[in-house]
């Protein structure tokens, strides 16, 4: 069944009496509320944490680059990202003659309408996921593929030579991408049985023992695609040639200014920590506590959701780490690693799963090795 | 109640998209609204409880068919492509561009409403099963593809095979 | 029933906040950003110089045949998630074997085509590019 | 209410469309997307009747590979789309006439 | 034990896929190909043989089978009560079947890569052979008629390939052609059996057959007065008739010896003219309620004797094995008449086997003797001889295939035929109008022995008469695919394989429980266990086990009481002394003749001169076909029919009417110049010039018109409905 986060409250004695009382239509208003509340709470999380992403990035790659970085607004500079915001807001918001009005003006709903959807599937704690929809995984995949569709509407509309360029490769990047990424998702589904990201995480453990990323051969190489992957999907270092500054100016989003760009500036950060965390979800155990301390009280609940976001933090600074670490790809490489290596490799690893799962039966290379062992040792006595 | 709700909104994304995709001239704003339509089909598929094919239509139209139109669209001249009559009035009077669209109207209306009307005789045993839809669809879909449905399952893979090599064969440029 | 579908309430609901944002932050700005424009800044910022045509005319098939393979392959995925899914419960009730060979040929049939692709040298995206430069040049 | 006559109506309006736009539109890759209005059309009518007369789910099936066949469709269509537009330099409909009598 | 589909369907599908992978890849990649039929069929012996040990050595009794159908159509909707489920039927006879098929078959395709290595159509070979064991591993199979009928269709094809496979001899194409024109008669009377069957039982299946005819359905209805069961049984057999080479459709099988000889092997002795034997023992119940018996005797006698005569005469090493073919078949054959349906399906196993290996060790010899100045292989047994040196396993194989065919005890043809041998002469103990059925048995019995010993004789024993024949032979090498496959063929040529007795009878027992299996095992099929009996699906559902898996144990007296257990032991006892008797005689004839040159064959065939002339040209059914049927018969119907044509119908009708017409040109022409001319052709120029103009319009090649043609069409047929 459908966990929700309402079905995780209605736990708790006081709520469940009090949605006893309701009338059917009154419940779901009450269910709505209660939603809205917690969406609006992980909405400005998340967009907190993206913009917090931006001050990040500054700050690490000064610190990579032995620089200092942002350092005047609030402490240590962290509240670059509001002045930031309250910068572009500020700013004049141009729209070029020859573009495309209507296109110019809903592309960026493409982008952060996608990125937000997806946030309603991440299971933070196994009991704080706002829905865990039984397609989640497939839910995510098809909403997170709006995004592509509003990079490319953003370069179109624009009427520029250098955003029509970036858009057009943007959209490709992010379709191309998307085949391997889903692939290596495949192979975990495969082992888990389920499209739930909350199964997902609750069949794997709170060590790195049980994690999905060392259950077998494959999916310790599939991890690498599917990283490999968001880091092109998100438009990341090294493949972010929809907005080489270099070449195209700023890319698909070069004539937008003020909010607009803000938006498209959101979105990607924002997407950045969604993918994150669904490669924590995926192969890194997600939320899962060692020993499951705390259980299923509150404070586990909390423990577990300092958990999932410590994975995804970490995820989130190796994704930076590699952007000023690593040289951008020329666009033919781009679609050589996708289409010749990372593609082929992933439906390998695909059908490896299937057979690991036909003859082990879904146990783990290290359980089967702590069982020979134990057999061997059993046969010298 | 909700229900409701999800359902007016994506009729009204039905409607607006579709009627718009006939009405729009230019071709780009004609593939979003499509997009539109297609999302509010999605939402049309999860009010009737099959929550898998809505996340399939999302994945395969929105993420993928609309993405191949406009690609499509700029290889063809995009928007800059204005459709005007060639044969005009006098050859075949039935071409022209306003008049096209009143016969089309009428002529799809008629089919249609015939067609349907022949579809809505067909009422016994259509009460709504509230309650009756096993919900997580996505399983038993699984398990019809592998056993009942298989053939259609395996045939489809020839016929994609099919539309990629044809497709690729007519799309790829040719020396000379 | 209604409980059911309640599962797609923040699904609306993160759709709305995101809309509610942009239009929000638009309407918002609209008070405090100043606006004049001018003749030079509304043209497309083309690294200084005036933009010389439409952008929207200049494509190449590479692009088609790329968003091509990916579409065949989304479908495939599409169609793999269901099987994926019961091939855990299957396995445990011994039928894994025959689901296997199933997934199996619907990936071999599929990736032939790939295969066919990449020998023809679609999945090049150099080749195909001197391919059309060869074009334009002989015209 | 809700019945299954709403979707019926829905699925009517976007199959007129379709077909509206696949008889009146001149570009073919319009003509495309009227094709899809319409195959979402017979979609719908194939999940309201599972939904609404039998419980399993065929329908759903149905659909599901109405959508692969679209996407098929779409593809071969729009590489014929391209390649017509590659010789003639235009994809008006009008001038694919070449079976004409 | 669970048989699912994944079991069985790949012993008839490797093959086949086989067939079809190396139907596109054996011009290039030609050892490829070869190694993939190879292969293939291997893989095809392996699966057989886990069936084959599951229902023999497993749990199951005489009675089981595994059934697993799909519905291939039903048109019963329309009102034809017809619907064909496609299916695997498998029971003890068809699991013994697929391991003697699938065995044969790789040892086959093994020595076709010695045989056919230099050919230049060596690949093809294999193409065919895979295409041909598929099809004969489908008939196998097969759980209803029509199917039978498609791989046995097929087979007839394959066999038209293979022996027409020199194409480039004059001989080899005429021999395929009346190969399949000859089987065409007996099959065409075949589909009118099987129409006949679902005419009346609405289905084809075996098992709805078995219902019918246990539900007396057959009876007291006709076909143009004569019993209808019996005149569907006729048909049916007629099949058998034409496949297997009986009387009066024998001729096609000894010009079947143009193929390349491993395809003799396989086709035309192993495995496909046993397919119409098995379909006759399949068929049991029908042949029984059709009482077809005694006609079913007669001619499998008949065939056994006549073409053993023959067989006498001949000097070409395969024509002699082909005609050992025909006689051995009419033994099976007669066998079914005399109702020793485990003993006729028994020989047809332990034939094949020794066939299979006759052939081959022929193909050997044939292939070692080169003449250098004509370049061909030598078939002739006068220039043989004295090969037991060249050619020692070879030698080996082929004498004791021979004792086995002669009917030595310890070898598997003894224990089989003197089984047949042993029921005709209970039969004819019983009833006397079996009796000649008995004497033809034991006179062909007699005769196989001498000719057989005469072949070898002649071949490997004495000096050798064309020395530079002998001289250019090489010494023979244990090879891998030369003699090995022969070998092993050998060894299964001993009885103790098929029976636990030394002799095949219940005397002189040495074992009995599990080596008795083909005697507890194989039996006829009991149509009142098919009554309430249903199918299982083919996908999905649980095997069921229809009738019984307690293990069948074997009872010496085959379920008679012991009065007439003790009489039909009594004749087979008799018989057996008989045919030892006998076999023994026949080998010491050839031996006198052969070897102590005390009888000079050439008196002999001097005194019976007309007789031998008779076997020269094989009892004139050639001549019978060809001059009489062919030519007095059809051709004076052609003549008639020409003599009608020209004689009556040109000269009269046609140059009557050449009369009236000239009157009728004048005016005629009259009428063409002022109406035709004038008014008509130039009216139609106009009228089409006028319609040019509309239908150029509608055929304006514009997509949207036709669609709006198709939808005005469209509405206008729903308005109509």
């Amino acid at each position: 069944m459908n966990e929700t986060i309402v079905t995780y409250l209605k736990q708790f004695e006081f709520v469940s009496r009090g949605y006893a009382g309701l009338s059917p239509h009154m419940a779901t208003l009450v269910s709505v509320i209660i939603f809205g509340i917690f969406a609006f709470v992980i909405v400005n999380v998340c967009a907190i944490i993206g913009g917090l992403g931006t001050y990040a990035e500054r700050k690490i790659s000064a610190d990579m680059q032995m620089r200092i970085g942002p350092n005047r607004v609030g402490p240590y500079g962290i509240l670059q990202f509001l002045a930031d915001g309250v910068k572009m807001i500020m700013k004049e918001d141009t729209v070029p003659r020859d573009c495309d009005r209507f296109l110019f003006f809903i592309a960026p709903f493409f982008c952060l309408v996608g990125v937000f959807a997806t946030l309603a599937v991440l299971p933070f704690s196994n009991g704080f996921i706002l829905t865990d929809l039984n397609i989640g995984v497939f839910y995510l995949l098809g909403v997170a593929s709006m995004v592509g569709m509003g990079v490319f509407l953003g370069g179109y509309s624009s009427n520029s030579k250098w955003s029509m360029l970036g858009g057009m490769r943007g959209a490709s990047q992010i379709i191309s991408y998307e085949i391997p990424v889903t692939i290596s998702i495949l192979s975990i589904v495969l082992l888990t049985g389920s499209l739930s990201l909350r199964d997902m995480a609750n069949a794997q453990t709170g060590f790195p023992t049980g994690w999905y990323i060392f259950h077998n051969p494959f999916t310790f190489i599939g991890f690498f695609i599917f990283f490999i992957g968001i880091l092109a999907e998100t438009n990341r270092a090294p493949f972010d040639l929809p907005e080489a500054e270099s070449e195209l100016v700023s890319g698909y989003n070069t004539e937008y200014s003020g909010m607009r760009f803000a938006f498209f500036a959101l979105a990607e950060y924002v997407e950045v920590f969604v993918v994150c965390s669904l490669a924590s979800v995926l192969f890194l155990g997600g939320f899962k506590v060692p020993f499951d301390i705390g259980g299923n009280t509150i404070i586990g609940q909390l423990l577990q959701v300092g958990t999932f976001f410590g994975k995804a933090f970490l995820l989130y600074y190796v994704v930076i780490w590699v952007r000023w670490t690593l040289p951008r790809l020329r666009v033919d490489q781009l679609m050589t690693v996708c289409w010749k290596y990372l593609t082929p490799i992933a439906l390998f690893n695909l059908v490896g799963c299937a057979f690991w799962m036909y003859f082990f039966d879904g146990k783990s290379i290290l359980t089967l090795l702590l069982q020979t062992g134990a057999a061997a040792a059993g046969g010298h006595h | 109640m909700f229900l409701k709700f999800l359902f007016i909104c994506s009729s009204l994304a039905v409607l607006f998209g579709s009627l718009m995709v006939a009405c729009t001239k230019d071709i780009m704003h004609s593939c979003i609204y499509l997009f539109f339509c297609l999302l509010g089909v999605a939402g049309l598929y999860l009010t009737l409880n099959a929550d898998f094919v809505a996340a399939t239509q999302l994945v395969v139209y929105a993420g993928g068919i609309v993405i191949l139109m406009v690609f499509a669209t700029m290889l063809t001249g995009g928007s800059a492509f204005q459709a005007h009559n060639k044969f005009g009035f006098k050859k075949i009077p039935m071409m022209g561009s306003r008049e096209t669209y009143i016969i089309g109207f009428i002529s799809a209306f008629l089919f249609i409403a015939i067609t349907f009307k022949l579809l809505l005789n067909l009422k016994e045993g259509l009460t709504p099963l509230s309650g009756q839809m096993p919900f997580e669809t996505v399983r038993i879909i699984g398990h019809k593809l592998v056993t009942d449905h298989v053939l259609p399952f395996e045939i489809s893979s020839v016929l994609l095979l099919g539309a990629l090599v044809g497709a690729a064969m007519i799309a790829r440029p040719r020396r000379g | 029933m209604s409980q059911n579908f309640d599962v797609y309430i923040p699904v609306v609901l993160l759709m709305g906040f995101a809309i509610i944002i942009i239009i929000g932050a638009l309407i918002v700005g609209r008070f405090i950003r100043p606006h004049h424009p001018t003749e030079l800044k509304q043209t497309a910022y083309e690294c200084g110089e005036l933009p010389v045509g439409s952008a929207w005319s200049f494509f190449n098939v590479r692009f088609y045949v790329v968003g091509l393979i990916f579409i065949i392959f989304d479908v495939e995925s599409a169609l793999m998630f269901p099987v994926v899914t019961v091939f855990k419960e299957l396995n445990s009730i011994g039928k894994g074997g025959i689901v296997l060979v199933e997934i199996l040929i619907f990936l071999a049939v599929l990736v032939s085509g790939v295969a066919y692709c990449w020998r023809k040298g679609d999945l090049d995206w150099v080749k195909s590019f001197q391919n059309t430069v060869g074009n334009k040049i002989k015209k | 209410m809700i019945n299954l006559y709403s979707y019926l109506g829905l699925s009517f309006v976007m199959f007129l469309s379709g077909i509206i736009v696949l008889v009146a539109r001149k570009n073919i890759i319009a003509m495309l997307l009227g094709i899809e209005l319409v195959l979402n059309a017979a979609g719908i009518n194939f999940i309201a009747y599972t939904r609404f007369s039998n419980a399993n789910l065929d329908g759903h099936i149905f659909t599901l590979f109405i959508i692969v066949v679209a996407a098929a469709e779409a593809a071969v269509g729009l590489a014929i789309a391209i390649r017509f537009f590659q010789i003639k330099e235009t994809i008006h409909i009008d001038d694919a006439v070449t079976l004409q009598g | 034990m669970e048989y699912s589909i994944c079991t069985i369907a790949p012993i008839v599908l490797l093959p086949f896929f086989a067939f079809v992978i190396n139907a596109f890849i054996v011009k290039r990649f030609t050892n490829i190909a070869v190694a993939i039929s190879c292969f293939s069929i291997f893989g095809s012996f392996l699966f057989a043989a886990r069936i084959f040990n599951d229902f023999v050595f497993g749990v199951y009794s005489a009675g089981f089978h595994v059934h697993k159908v799909f519905t291939w159509f039903d048109i019963s909707a329309t009102g034809l009560p017809f619907k064909v489920d496609m299916g695997f039927y498998i029971d003890n006879m068809s699991a013994t079947m697929l391991l003697m098929v699938t065995g044969v078959a790789t040892l086959i395709h093994v020595f076709s890569t010695f045989y056919m290595h230099d050919d230049k159509r060596y690949g093809r070979f294999f193409v065919y052979l895979s295409l041909f064991t598929s099809a004969m591993l489908g008939l196998v199979l097969s759980d209803n008629l029509l199917s039978v009928f498609i791989f046995w269709e097929l087979m007839g094809f394959c066999s038209y390939s293979l022996i027409g496979f020199y194409y480039e001899k004059e001989g080899a194409g005429d021999a395929s052609i009346k190969a399949f024109m000859t089987t065409r008669v007996g099959d065409v009377f075949f589909l009118f059996g099987i129409v006949i069957l679902w005419s009346v039982i609405g289905s084809v299946s075996f098992v709805e057959i078995y219902k019918a005819i246990s539900a007396m359905k057959l009876q007291g209805l006709t076909v143009l007065g004569f019993p209808l069961a019996t005149v569907a049984a006729a048909s049916v057999f007629m099949g058998t008739v034409g496949k297997s080479a009986q009387v009066p459709l024998q001729v096609w099988l000894p010009d079947a010896m143009w193929g390349p000889t491993p395809c003799s092997a396989l086709i035309h002795a192993a495995t496909m003219v046993a397919a119409g034997v098995y379909l006759s023992l399949r068929m049991y119940p029908l042949m029984e309620a059709g009482h077809m018996m005694t006609v079913i005797s007669y001619i499998g006698a008949i065939t056994a004797f006549g073409a053993a005569t023959i067989a006498l005469i001949q000097t070409d090493i395969k024509a002699v094995l082909a005609f050992s073919t025909i006689s051995q078949l009419g033994y099976m054959v007669m066998g079914i008449g005399v109702g020793a349906y485990n003993a006729s399906f028994m020989h047809l196993i332990t034939h094949a086997v020794f066939k299979a290996c006759l052939f081959l060790a022929a193909g050997s010899v044939i292939h070692s003797l080169h003449d250098h100045h004509t370049h061909s292989h030598v078939q002739e047994m006068p220039r043989m001889g004295g090969l037991r040196k060249k050619l020692p396993f070879t030698f080996i194989a082929m004498m004791c295939c021979t004792l086995a065919i002669a009917g030595i005890p310890f070898f598997s043809g003894f224990v089989s035929k003197d089984r047949i041998l042993g029921d005709a002469l209970y039969m004819a103990m019983k009833h006397s109008s079996y009796i000649p059925v008995a004497v033809l048995g034991f006179g062909a019995a007699l005769l196989t022995a001498f000719y057989m010993f005469r072949m070898m004789f002649l071949t490997f024993f004495g000096e050798p008469r064309d020395k530079e024949l002998h001289d250019h032979c090489h010494h023979e090498h244990l090879s891998w695919n030369q003699n090995i496959p022969l070998l092993i063929l050998t060894v299964f040529t001993l009885g103790g394989w098929y029976c636990g007795s030394i002799m095949g009878q219940p005397f002189g027992k040495i074992a009995t429980e599990r080596y008795e299996w083909f005697q507890t095992l194989i039996e006829k099929p009991d149509v009142a266990k098919f009554k309430d009996y249903y199918k299982d699906n083919l996908i999905g559902g649980k095997t069921r086990p229809s009738i019984s898996t307690e293990k069948s144990v074997y009872d010496e007296n085959g379920g008679l009481s012991e009065e007439q257990a003790h009489h039909v032991h009594h004749a087979h006892h008799l018989g057996a002394i008989f045919s030892v008797i006998i076999a023994f005689f026949g080998v010491f004839l050839a031996f006198l003749a052969y070897i102590r040159k005390a009888i000079d064959p050439g008196k002999i065939v001097n005194a019976f001169s007309g007789w031998s002339r008779a076997l020269q040209n094989k009892y004139y059914f050639d001549h019978f076909y060809k001059k009489i049927l062919i030519h007095k018969i059809l051709l004076r119907l052609n003549n008639f029919l020409a003599w009608l044509d020209l004689g009556i119908y040109d000269r009269y009708v046609i140059d009557g009417t050449e009369k009236v017409n000239s009157y009728m040109f004048q005016f005629a022409k009259w009428f063409d110049n002022l109406w035709i001319d004038s008014i008509l052709v130039d009216g139609t120029g106009a009228s089409v010039r006028l319609f040019n103009v509309v239908l150029r319009t509608v055929q304006s090649g514009s997509i949207q018109f036709y669609f709006i043609v198709i939808l005005a069409v469209l509405t206008g047929y729903i308005i109509a409905i």
